[in-house]
């Protein structure tokens, strides 16, 4: 095993500008959040961020200008309200995007993590979301060739780079989400290059005594990082629960239109 | 429109009214769903199980088997990892999609920013796909399990004509669709609906809300079929369980805004 | 949840003549021996086996005249030699069979597992399987929709039955598999009825305590019955290795005719 | 043909040589497999991690990554649980297909009942496939992973004219594939050879081998160019190693029967 135990602004030159990208968690749960910031702090730009139901990652990222196109099933901040940077940037045709749904992404990125081209997914046909992505080239409406009956084909998804944010870690990068997983262990097995942000730093005996927690192992990652508190001011399970009281201050910030202080003094704090 | 009715000495809330009609549609023999911003389907899925429907597989967007009632405490995520205590088993999103996948009987709870009358659903835009005038926040797994579950239940605390129009800007989720395997209720802060060829069939009427109240704020008109029974309220034990359930009263937050 | 813990006599007639079934584990590791002992018990008849690389289990089963057709990879006893009873009986033509390939059996049992009807995988193409399965209705090759490629459609399989044998489950159904899983997750979450055998069965407690060793959750399962030493004399890992000598006993009457003998034994005795 | 070679005060079995052939296949970037049936190339794994190849990746059938090899002790059964000691992670057969799928550096060791001049495989059936006068016992990963990985690996105790033939009877395997990123090795308990344009091309005879013996046992010619070097024994460390992987001495198996 090689080592792989590296500082942020080391592992931040794995992105090049105009990657596609994907992280971690959903919502306000296991979000590579300090990473993220190290993103913004490299003045990385042209990003397409690709997630199932991303939150404040997006949201901030489109902020600090990193993105050019983003896709997801779902943006925003839940009963707190729409993602206040998304829904401007979106509509006013500051970035790109596409909308997906869950069922798609989810299996496009595990076809992703299997090295299959695409992958046939039930559901979904009838929808406006078909057409928008068969003009994409990201879906198309194929024959099932045992039963001729009509399936959508989902074009796998492997990002750039995905950043997965765990509980522990090793220095050679094998990785163990506890609690939720989401799609994690697909993002990180798909994509080109993995960052592993950790709140341990273990032993690797740790996972030579419980093998079955090991649930992306070395051979996958590129670069760990120990970044305690690494998903704050979202939640990681069995370390602590989501900050809803620092989520609402980004989000009042956002609606006095002092988002820029906000990443200002995010960036630099701490 | 927050109509209190009174159990014993307890006000009722619509959230409440709306959670028991939430946990009725919900059998001992289904797999039930919530997502994202769940918090009336999360209180409604633990009323049924603790109550009429013991068997039901609670799955969650936590990745929680059955989270354990006596510990679970509601919070505003709904994918909070409190939503997973002392669960059996982490059960990945994609696995329960799995299940629809296999026909299985899933049932599912989601929202609509636009309902029309086939209670086909928008989540994704007002105004064109291309140049929105809202960019709202996404389907989730709206397009995908819509045409896939034998139980869709979709719910808006903002009973109105926005809400309810007469041909939804995107279609982001099928509603009735005839000949399938598949229930649809529409549940909102003053009735319960059911899809069907007819179009929304009203099937019950909150607490204190009128008939008239209900159609005066749709663009369209539901199907109404003699005398529209009332909406039954929680009991005081199913009062106590919900309120148990969310002590920091997170129902109440989507009648706020 | 309900309560799924039944003897074995009562699950065992969850298995209809003519059903196809697949069985846990590879090779001599964790194969379903006390299950498959009760299968031979009831006089079940022209089952359809389904794995990957089976061995002892295949061909004590064909042996017992329980088989009408069996597909595979690989069946056989390793270092130990061929299989006699399978390679008899397919010499002779007394049970249909079709040879797989790990790659294509493993991911059409993962299909099943998802609800695909099919999955594409690279590789195979250029070998003499593809003709066959063309033949027999379940492979075949398609172009890629969005590369125009030619690559290999397997269709989904979804077995009638799954018997697992497990470590640890609850009275419930819940399971879990220790150590090496191979590909029994997928064949219990595809096949329309699961059997679970477990060596020991535990408290619900233990799945709240430890949900990630849930390998299997509760409402797959249609029964489960407490066998310990169910998997013998192949191995249950944590719990006992495979008793070379019992296997090599097997072999040696088989090769001296006496598999009846052994069967007889096998079904009366413990 | 057992020609047992000394090394210090030590007997070399050609068991051995083939162990340190295999071995030499192995850099310290690849990922490996073994399969079933395959007590030589799991101790070759064993023997490349601990001398050049400290970082290989070591994946097998008992789905274990980077079994202790202090703790390791070859079984018959090469998916035996011993074989998963002190494993650093389950990684399931399936994984390791996914990152064949997915182009990564992963060679796999696969043996051969037929053998021919490209070196594709036949391990299905002896005579035809509809009324074989041997079933073989099957493929297993055969034919999925042969025309992905990056090295193959193939090997035989048998070298023989039954072996090598010159049409295999069923391609169950791909061997030799031009212009492909793959490169495939063959060794035999008499010699190593790799398949290239020309066909099987000798690289070396083990040691106390003749090249006429090596030529003669086969049903077809392979390119021999100029002096042929001898297959290099392991060395007494490495011998050590091996010895203590395999107590047993069930490496000598398949030489038996």
């Amino acid at each position: 095993m090689k080592e792989k135990l590296v500082d942020a602004e080391k592992a931040v030159e794995l992105i090049n500008d105009g990657d596609s990208i994907t992280f971690s968690g959903v919502s306000m749960v296991r979000v590579p959040m300090s990473f993220i910031r190290e993103i913004i702090k490299a003045g990385k730009k042209d990003l397409y961020l690709i997630d199932r139901e991303p939150g404040i990652d997006f949201d901030i990222l489109i902020a600090a200008k990193a993105v050019r196109k983003v896709r997801f099933a779902m943006v925003g901040f839940e009963l707190f309200g729409l993602a206040p940077n998304f829904r401007k940037a979106a509509e006013s045709k500051e970035i790109e995007w596409i909308e997906d749904t869950c069922g798609a992404i989810t299996n496009a990125l595990r076809a992703g993590a299997s090295g299959m081209p695409f992958v046939v997914v039930k559901g979904i046909l009838g929808t406006d979301l078909v057409e928008i992505h068969e003009k994409e080239g990201t879906w198309k409406v194929i024959k099932d060739p045992f039963s001729g009956e009509e399936i959508l084909a989902v074009k796998a998804v492997n990002p750039d780079v995905a950043v997965i944010h765990v509980q522990k870690a090793d220095r050679y990068g094998n990785a163990s989400i506890e609690g939720s997983r989401f799609e994690d262990v697909y993002k990180a097995k798909g994509a080109k290059k993995l960052i592993i942000t950790a709140e341990e730093i273990v032993d690797t005996d740790y996972f030579r005594k419980y093998p079955e927690r090991n649930t992306i192992p070395y051979f996958y990652a590129d670069a760990v990082i120990h970044m305690p508190k690494g998903a704050y001011p979202t939640a990681c399970p069995n370390y602590y629960p989501p900050d809803y009281e620092e989520i609402r201050r980004y989000l009042a910030m956002c609606r006095e239109g002092k988002v820029e202080e906000y990443i200002k003094e995010w960036i630099g704090g701490r | 429109m927050e109509n209190m009715e009174n159990v014993g000495t307890q006000k009722i809330h619509p959230a409440e009214i709306m959670i028991k009609a939430m946990a009725m549609e919900i059998a001992s023999d289904d797999i039930f769903l919530h997502g994202l911003a769940s918090p009336l389907p999360a209180l409604a899925m633990h009323l049924a199980k603790q109550t009429h429907a013991p068997d039901v597989v609670y799955l969650n967007v936590a990745d929680a088997l059955d989270p354990d009632p006596n510990e679970y405490k509601l919070c505003p995520s709904s994918a909070d990892p409190r939503h997973a205590v002392n669960t059996i088993a982490i059960v990945e999103l994609l696995e329960t999609f799995d299940l629809a996948m296999k026909g299985k009987q899933l049932g599912m709870f989601l929202g609509g920013a636009q309902i029309d009358s086939r209670a086909n659903t928008n989540l994704t835009c007002i105004g064109s796909y291309e140049s929105p005038k809202v960019k709202l926040p996404g389907g989730a797994a709206t397009a995908f399990l819509t045409p896939l579950v034998k139980k869709l239940v979709l719910w808006t605390t903002n009973h109105s004509k926005r809400v309810f129009v007469e041909k939804v800007d995107f279609i982001t989720g099928l509603g009735y669709e005839e000949g399938k395997d598949k229930e649809v209720t529409v549940i909102t802060n003053l009735a319960v609906f059911k899809a069907g060829k007819e179009g929304l069939i009203l099937k019950s009427v909150h607490p204190g809300v009128t008939v008239d109240e209900v159609i005066e704020n749709m663009s369209f008109k539901p199907y109404v079929e003699g005398e529209v029974p009332t909406t039954p309220a929680p009991t005081e034990d199913e009062l106590e369980l919900i309120r148990k359930l969310d002590l920091d009263g997170i129902r109440f937050s989507e009648f706020k805004r």
